[in-house]
């Protein structure tokens, strides 16, 4: 059973004690521990379950490629499921639980998957559950759903908060271990930006923990004294920044790198963002990101107690833990026999190192042997013994089929398969792998690198990440190839003399099944995938039912697809596969990297954006006192508009009424500072007017208004509105409140890259203004007591504007109306905006004034037959189904969108037109409700002859009205159609004229 | 005649650096060929500014003009001159094709203030803020965080910031939770200890 | 992720800054135009793998419109020029050729 | 073929599952047939299986540059909904969903079709008309769908913030018989048919060339040799201009990236999939317990399967305002695929320029819910010239003016 030794553990602080829960039992650790070291030391060796037998597993690494110890963190608005234990720093009062169990981790009654196992094959779901058809739905899916998932669900709002930050640097080094060390002292002294990296809470990676056991040094002083020497020179270096807990998530085009930052995960009382996530532009990226080791597949190797030999090694060395008390360690390499070492320093037993190789190890091995292990060649593990814990281990040759030559007692295994160099960085960008044949892993083809915006290579992978396996190897690649990266920009490397002297490893040898003529019952127990549950059976089975391609194998067996992404068993599957298909491994390649290199949060991705800031919430001038009295809002893009002011129990259709009464028998106001305004000046603004507009602009006096109406190149109808002249040269054109920004784009995108000879300039001065619109027969009167200037119809007639003073505030009045009423637009600098709404509201105080919202707005344009551009108008719609024919210049011979319109779809005459409809029995059409013709289409769908696109009751006529686009419409005024609703009932509407108010338009000219 | 407000009324807030609304200020669109004599002499008459170069802003007593876009410069006068200084550019133009817009009230402006300013502003904006890469004398018209904006450094240590009225609320809560207590990042800063 | 240099501004920036405006040296067709050549005009794109002429607009800067050539297959940036052209200067050509030598793009090469 | 079934799993299963044959064959290609379809894809395998069960044209290759299923079948968000506003989208799409419903039985392979319900949220006072609009429209076309309260809404996504303080739920068009499939075995369960009628599904093998004469097709070069066709359906996505290009004509098309990302698993705790278009954003969770979540596209040409991050950043952002617990959830995986965009950003299913020369292309970020009815309608246009379901999408429509546009429901806000 694990437990923690006496002494020993270079990271933990055995003065500092901490105490944590896990699924709800007390438990204490030290600082520096991780939740895994802690949980091992309190002789927790089961920590979770497997997906999909459930099965127990104990941890089996000891850094972020873990896949089987996930836990759920945390209570609360801190809650977070599937956290890697082997990552997670022990604090005080942390509280973890383990995952997908019930009841309990100890009993599980999902564990009957397992003892099914056989019947679930890879893919077996794909073969069953279809028949009856209905028990899919009904029974099957269920259950499937069911079992799904592995970490428990958040419940609350997340209580954290995060942030982003935008980082330049020349040379950016990822990884914090010896060799990403050398990188950044190098790139340091020849004076670049440098930001280095590491993702855990240490510098120095693994190379002081093989240290510890095989004694190496570098300049003749111990490893760690290297580490501490460069972190203390990196410390000295203005232009070096070091983070550590900081991951590169991923590398992405032109030089971009995601850095994800954890600032308070281990220390959850701190102030400030919880994760920060660094969106880098990086000249050059050094990927110093290590090497994985792989786990071996021989029967039984998920048993809780069977870790990798390295993992072992850092849970002794490194937190003074141990696995086990009588460690079995088997391996096809020598680095394992430094685990054997590390063990037997520790004081505890190595019954057996069992080697694969025949020939056997080289140094390491003797001095293994000079410990007085045994040692034995050539063989193999046939199968672990134990169901929650090791138990022991049946030993036979590897070369033959398992035949069991010998059972040894032990309660924990160290396996070692190899390495694999940590490539997702150098992939996720398109950099290309080349297969080692000698060390059997895939490294960086440094000839086929990711290229950045100007074509040019901009990753370069370092050490152990470019296949370099051995110390002096490792530090003489990570010089030569950091000199690659800083020359690469422009800089120079001072040589430094750094050498190394660690025992000389012999070749290993790859060994994909253990024993090599393992049989399918053991096939059947040896795991590529622990958290998925894929077994060595399951790739060869995909690979027998012709899923040949390494993407297929993946998906059909779901290898490498959990939350690990493979990163323990990508390579041992498809090299499994690759020997089904009898082909070289490389041949079978890889699937595709994809960032990011292990999960990041969600809410670091958000960053600040949430709550208030989640997105701009444009206001106007007068937004506050809106909200004061009780607007109801409707978002509009990113403005809110007032809907209506609804008083103290008033529903919003009753408010809307009012508010319209108000407006047509007396005076409203409104707030329309959401309309667009832009200036379009120049000796050419008539003619690029004209272009723009259906209608003619250059004809336009100074001093008068005229409604325009704006298409697409494609033909349909963008956007309307009133322009005003202001003078010879300048046009104010107002433009709806979604067009503001879009239609400004539009003209200067044309005045730019079309017409860029023409003498035009724009200015967008949308936001220079509040406009309120004063509105109804007592307008002008309301008006004019804030006024000196003579407002009369003679002096300010409809479609003219001027500027005048108002309650002490120059303002520029418009007389154009979209109520049918006398409505005047007066439009005063921003700033000014409340004090002219509040004098307004005050002089108009006599007459009963209130404001109205839009969709008191929207009603009475409707009852004026006025359309509005996205109810009327959708993207297909064009001037002429709305019967603007007398808005289209027959003088112009273009504009925009004019020659669309002659398309022949477009000028067909059975096109829907606009037309007014009114129900019979006084009721309101249902909003976008269509007119149903005889018949069905070939496709058996009911056919149609009409469409609602706005509909709503009017106050004023205190009946439904609509407006409509019909098939030959104004020729069929009169006829009545019929509306299927959603509910199977009809609503029956006479075809009319789309103007119900005032049809001689004379309220709104007096 | 009532008094004009800003788009929050100087509102300010605390953390690792200090943020406030300026208040009025007035601000002057100008468009036209700024390779014209005729428009470096307005500017200099109507400001005693020199015409910004590319990417610039310059200075004279309460005054500023700065770089927009290659035909494009904003003026920077007092809110009660911005009227008057506009008049004055516009009848020195009459006789080239030019736009003059008063915009004062368009636009809310910010300072931003504090060891920590760079990187407040650095969380938001996809820019190099790095003392060597950006520093006085220089505008940066850019994005912060979900809409457009410009700044431009007035000392080591504080900006201004310059972005529309409608979303001046949005800017300001974006700006506090970017400078909430504890949120330092210690990249800028460390070169000064 | 690309990085773009405005050639009005000169600054270089992170996509985000820029709004990308599709394809670049079209020719307008309008009235009187044929239905092929208004149909091509409006819909018809190279859509090349590799070398490619775009209209990139500093939407969040100086909100000038340029161009931009691009190969589709390795997103490497060729270099950035004026809007106001109708086909691309020397310079630029040039810069592609040392890049991918034997290119051609409609009518350009 | 040897059936699958439970049986079939027991029986193999007292032999370690030794005893399965291969789901298709890997043939080499032939001199000639009758049909080649290029692009193994969902939509190119289920034209060829169309083409063989209602038309019977059994002498089919279908030809693969990669592995099939290699491209957006095995890419996407695997949504299935038929809830669209025009006609002809709603015919073709409603085909393809009822088809989903039998295709596990039909095709003796699981695909896991899964009619958990669809709901489009309603967040703007815009989109609740473009919703009610097209709530109508589907009555009339026999599509099952229903506009459904707030209420109704929280009811069937416990986890949606409906009062969320920017875009507040103010309804929901409803479609019950929506949901999700899985979506490799679309293709590999159409593979395994085909290849049972006689068909040749030739994967790694690249088109080279489309050999022509007096206008009409008469064969493909491919890497594996020329093979001869009398008709000839490019069905390759994201790369159609460029097989276009080989024939000799042009396309309205542009290829973007689109982006999609998936959570670590987590119990189940979503039991439909939810689009919420105001924000961009929709979300379903996978059988796996995977939150699957779609992002947008990029507005410039892209062929190398990589998107910009930004675009993942904002749908995040946008779907923790309505989900506010994803908050707390950790991205595993972001991925991007190529899909081919037209001038209305509806499908192009259309004879070409060149006699025998079919194209079904233009999916854009809607393909994988149409497989089956692009498939159908699909091999019926090239059997016999025409098909109501492909009617409206021709490449003619361009010139006339006469487009398929779907954006209306959410047009420009006012």
């Amino acid at each position: 059973m694990s437990t923690r030794l006496s002494t020993g553990g270079r990271l933990i602080d055995r003065t500092k004690p901490m105490s944590y829960t896990f699924n709800g039992k007390r438990m204490k650790g030290f600082a520096g521990d991780t939740l895994a070291s802690a949980l091992l030391a309190g002789g927790q060796m089961m920590m979770g379950r497997s997906f999909k037998y459930h099965r127990p597993r104990g941890v089996v690494a000891s850094g972020a490629e873990e896949p089987n110890a996930l836990v759920g963190l945390g209570q609360g608005a801190a809650f977070e499921p599937n956290q890697r234990a082997t990552t997670t720093e022990l604090f005080d009062g942390l509280s973890a639980t383990s995952q997908n169990h019930w009841p309990s981790l100890e009993f599980d009654v999902g564990a009957i998957n397992n003892r099914l196992a056989r019947f679930f094959p890879a893919g077996f779901y794909y073969k069953t559950f279809m028949f009856p058809r209905v028990a899919w739905k009904k029974l099957y899916e269920p259950i499937v759903r069911q079992s799904a998932g592995l970490g428990a669900v958040p419940k609350e709002r997340d209580g954290d908060t995060y942030e982003h930050f935008y980082g330049f640097f020349d040379l950016v080094v990822v990884g914090g271990g010896i060799s990403g060390l050398i990188a950044a002292r190098a790139a340091g002294r020849a004076g670049l930006r440098v930001l280095l990296m590491e993702q855990t809470a240490h510098w120095g990676g693994r190379a002081p923990v093989d240290a510890a056991a095989d004694g190496a040094t570098v300049n003749d002083a111990p490893v760690d004294k290297l580490v501490e020497e460069i972190v203390a020179d990196l410390a000295t270096m203005p232009n070096v920044t070091t983070r550590l807990r900081m991951m590169a998530a991923g590398v992405y085009d032109h030089g971009y790198v995601l850095g994800y930052e954890r600032l308070t995960d281990h220390a959850p009382e701190a102030p400030g963002p919880r994760h920060r996530l660094w969106r880098i532009r990086a000249g050059q990226i050094v990927t110093a990101t290590g090497a994985i080791e792989r786990p071996l597949s021989f029967a039984g190797n998920d048993i809780p107690g069977v870790m990798l030999a390295s993992a072992t090694r850092d849970y002794i060395v490194n937190y003074g833990v141990s696995p086990g008390d009588r460690v079995v360690v088997v391996t096809n390499n020598d680095d394992a026999y430094r685990t054997a070492i590390a063990v037997k320093k520790a004081g505890l037993d190595v019954p057996i190192i069992v080697d694969a190789r025949a020939a056997g190890g080289g140094a390491l091995a003797q001095a293994a042997r000079d410990l007085g292990i045994r040692v034995e060649n050539g063989r193999a593990i046939a199968k672990v013994h134990g169901k929650k814990q090791v138990e022991g281990v049946s030993i036979c040759a590897q070369a033959g089929e398992g035949g069991v030559l010998e059972e040894i007692a032990c309660d924990a295994v160290a396996m070692s398969g190899g390495w694999s160099p940590v490539v997702h960085l150098w992939s996720h960008c398109g950099g290309k792998l080349t297969w080692d044949e000698a060390q059997a892993h895939f490294r960086p083809d440094v000839h086929n690198s990711p290229k950045g915006d100007a074509g040019e290579t901009f990753v370069t992978p370092a050490g152990a990440a470019n296949g370099a396996m051995q110390l002096g190897d490792v530090i003489a690649d990570a010089g030569e190839m950091a000199g690659r990266a800083i020359a690469a920009l422009g800089g120079t490397v001072r040589a430094e003399p750094v050498t190394a002297s660690a025992p000389d490893e012999v070749p290993m040898q790859p060994v994909w099944l253990m024993p090599q003529g393992a049989g399918p019952k053991l096939r059947m127990k040896a795991w590529l995938d622990y958290q998925n549950d894929v077994k060595v059976s399951d790739v060869q089975l995909a690979a027998r039912e012709g899923y040949e391609s390494v993407e297929h194998t993946k998906r059909y067996t779901t290898l490498g697809m959990a939350t690990d992404q493979g990163k323990l068993s990508n390579i041992n599957g498809l090299a499994i596969l690759s020997d089904a298909l009898g082909q070289p491994i490389p041949q079978t390649g890889t699937t595709t990297f994809r960032p990011p290199y292990t999960p990041i949060s969600m809410g670091a991705i958000a960053g600040t954006a949430r709550g208030a800031a989640f997105q701009p919430l444009r206001r106007t001038p007068m937004h506050s006192w809106h909200e004061e009295n009780n607007a109801h809002w409707e978002p509009v893009g990113q403005w809110r508009r007032p809907y209506c002011y609804p008083r103290t129990g008033e529903s919003h259709a009753e408010a809307v009424s009012r508010e319209i009464n108000q407006t047509r028998s007396s005076v409203g106001l409104l707030d329309a500072s959401t309309l667009g305004k832009i200036i379009v000046k120049g000796p050419d603004a008539g003619r690029f007017l004209d272009m723009l507009y259906t209608n003619m602009m250059s004809t336009l006096k100074p001093g008068k208004c005229r409604y325009g109406l704006m298409c697409s190149e494609n033909g349909f109808l963008i956007d309307d509105g009133v322009v005003a002249r202001l003078d010879e040269e300048t046009f104010l054109c107002h433009t709806t409140t979604g067009g503001a920004e879009s239609i400004h784009a539009h003209m200067e995108e044309w005045l730019q890259t079309e017409w860029w000879d023409w003498k035009v300039y724009t200015a967008n001065v949308t936001e220079q203004w509040a406009q309120i619109a004063v509105v109804g027969p007592k307008a002008r009167a309301v008006l004019q007591t804030l006024s000196d200037d003579d407002l009369s119809a003679e002096t300010l007639p409809f479609m003219a504007w001027k500027e005048v003073t108002l309650a002490g505030i120059k303002a520029r009045v418009f007389r154009i109306s979209f109520s049918g009423e006398l409505s005047f637009e007066v439009a005063v600098p921003a700033g000014q905006g409340m004090a002219l709404w509040l004098a307004l509201l005050d002089a108009g105080a006599e007459h009963g004034i209130m404001p109205y919202g839009t969709e008191a707005l929207h009603v009475m344009r409707a009852e004026k037959g006025f359309i509005m551009i996205g109810d009327e108008t959708d993207g297909t719609v064009i001037p002429q189904d709305l019967n603007l024919h007398w808005a289209l210049s027959k003088k112009k011979d273009d504009y925009l969108g004019k020659r669309a319109q002659q398309r022949s779809h477009m000028a067909d005459p059975n096109r829907w037109k606009l037309v007014g409809l009114e129900t019979l029995d006084g009721s309101v059409l249902p909003d976008g409700a269509y007119a149903v013709a005889e018949g069905v289409n070939e496709n058996g769908q009911k056919r149609t002859q009409g469409r609602v696109t706005s509909t709503y009751h009017s106050p004023t006529l205190n009946r439904g009205i609509a407006m409509g686009l019909v098939l030959h419409g104004p020729d069929r005024m009169g006829e009545v159609l019929e509306f299927p609703g959603t509910d199977g009932t009809v609503s029956k509407a006479r075809i009319v004229d789309p103007v119900f108010y005032d049809k001689d338009g004379e309220k709104q000219n007096v | 005649m009532s008094e004009p407000q800003s788009a929050l009324t100087g509102t300010t807030c605390d953390g690792i650096a200090k943020i406030r609304e300026v208040g009025l200020q007035g601000m002057i669109t100008l468009r036209g060929d700024l390779s014209a004599t005729e428009i470096a002499s307005a500017i200099a008459d109507a400001t005693g500014c020199a015409l910004p170069a590319l990417r610039e802003i310059t200075h004279e007593g309460r005054n500023s003009v700065s770089w927009m876009s290659p035909d494009e410069v904003m003026v920077f006068v007092p809110y009660d001159e911005a009227e008057a200084t506009a008049a004055k550019l516009e009848s020195a133009l009459t006789q080239v094709h030019a736009l003059v817009v008063n915009v004062s009230d368009a636009r809310a402006m910010f300072e931003l203030e504090g060891p920590n300013a760079r990187e407040v502003l650095g969380k938001l904006c996809p820019v190099d803020l790095s003392p060597d890469s950006f520093g006085q004398g220089i505008i940066r018209r850019t994005r912060l965080a979900q809409v457009p904006a410009a700044f431009w450094m007035t000392s080591d240590a504080s900006f201004r910031v310059v972005c529309f009225r409608s979303v001046a609320q949005y800017v300001f809560d974006t700006l506090k939770i970017a400078a909430q207590p504890g949120s330092e990042v210690g990249l800028y800063t460390q070169a000064n200890g | 992720m690309l990085i773009l240099e405005c050639p009005y501004c000169g600054v270089k920036a992170e996509e985000t800054e820029f709004h990308a405006g599709g394809e670049a040296h079209i020719k307008r067709f309008g009235p009187g135009s044929s239905d092929a050549d208004f149909e091509g005009y409006l819909f018809n794109r190279e859509n090349p793998k590799g070398v490619h002429f775009e209209r990139w607009r500093h939407a969040n800067g100086c909100g000038k419109w340029f161009h931009v050539v691009r190969c589709t297959m390795t997103l490497e940036v060729f270099g950035s020029y004026s809007a106001q052209v109708s086909e691309p200067p020397q310079e630029i050509r040039d810069a592609i050729t040392a890049k991918r030598p034997g290119w051609c793009w409609r009518d350009f090469a | 073929m040897r059936r699958y079934s439970a049986w079939a799993v027991a029986r193999e299963a007292t032999r370690y599952h030794e005893g399965w044959e291969r789901a298709w064959r890997a043939p080499e290609p032939k001199k000639r047939y009758d049909v080649v379809i290029v692009g193994a894809g969902g939509h190119g395998l289920a034209t060829a299986y169309y083409l063989g069960k209602n038309h019977g044209i059994t002498n089919v290759a279908v030809i693969e540059k990669g592995w099939l299923g290699g491209g957006n079948t095995g890419r996407n968000t695997t949504i299935i909904r038929s809830n669209y506003l025009q006609d002809s989208s709603a015919a073709i799409y409603e085909k393809a969903r009822s088809l989903y419903e039998t295709m596990s039985q039909d095709l003796n392979y699981n695909v896991m079709f899964s009619p958990r319900g669809v709901i489009m949220l309603a967040q703007t006072e815009h989109e609740v008309r473009g919703y009610q609009r097209t709530a109508h429209a589907n009555a009339l076309q026999g599509v099952s769908t229903e506009f459904i309260s707030p209420q109704r809404v929280k009811e069937l996504v416990p986890i949606i913030d409906i009062s969320g303080p920017r875009y507040p739920v103010l309804g929901g068009l409803w479609q019950a018989r929506g949901g999700t499939a899985r979506h490799d075995a679309v293709a590999w369960g159409y593979a395994r048919a085909c290849s049972d009628m006689g068909m040749d599904i030739i994967q790694k093998c690249e088109v080279t060339g489309i050999r022509q004469e007096g206008g009409r097709v008469t064969g493909v070069g491919t890497t594996k040799g020329a093979i001869d066709c009398g008709k000839l359906g490019i069905v390759v996505a994201g790369h159609s201009g460029h097989l276009a290009e080989m024939a000799g004509f042009r396309l309205p098309l542009e290829s973007v990236a689109l982006q999609a990302l998936v959570s670590e698993p987590i119990k189940p705790c979503m039991d439909v999939v939810v689009m919420a278009n105001t924000v961009h954003g929709y979300m379903s969770q996978s059988d796996k317990g995977e939150m699957v979540i779609g992002g947008g596209t990029d507005a410039f040409n892209n062929y190398t399967q990589r998107g910009s991050f930004h675009h993942i950043e904002e749908t995040v952002r946008a779907l923790i305002e309505t989900f506010p617990m994803i908050s707390r959830l950790k991205m595993l995986r972001q991925w991007g695929g190529i899909v081919d965009v037209t001038g209305d950003r509806s499908p192009i299913l259309s004879k070409t320029p060149v006699e025998g020369v079919f194209i079904n292309s233009g999916w854009g970020t809607g393909g994988f819910k149409a497989i089956p009815g692009s498939g159908f309608g699909f091999a019926e246009l090239m059997a016999k010239g025409y098909s109501p379901l492909t009617a409206e999408f021709g490449l003619n429509r361009f010139a006339e003016g006469r487009f398929v546009d779907e954006s209306v429901a959410a047009g420009v806000a006012h």
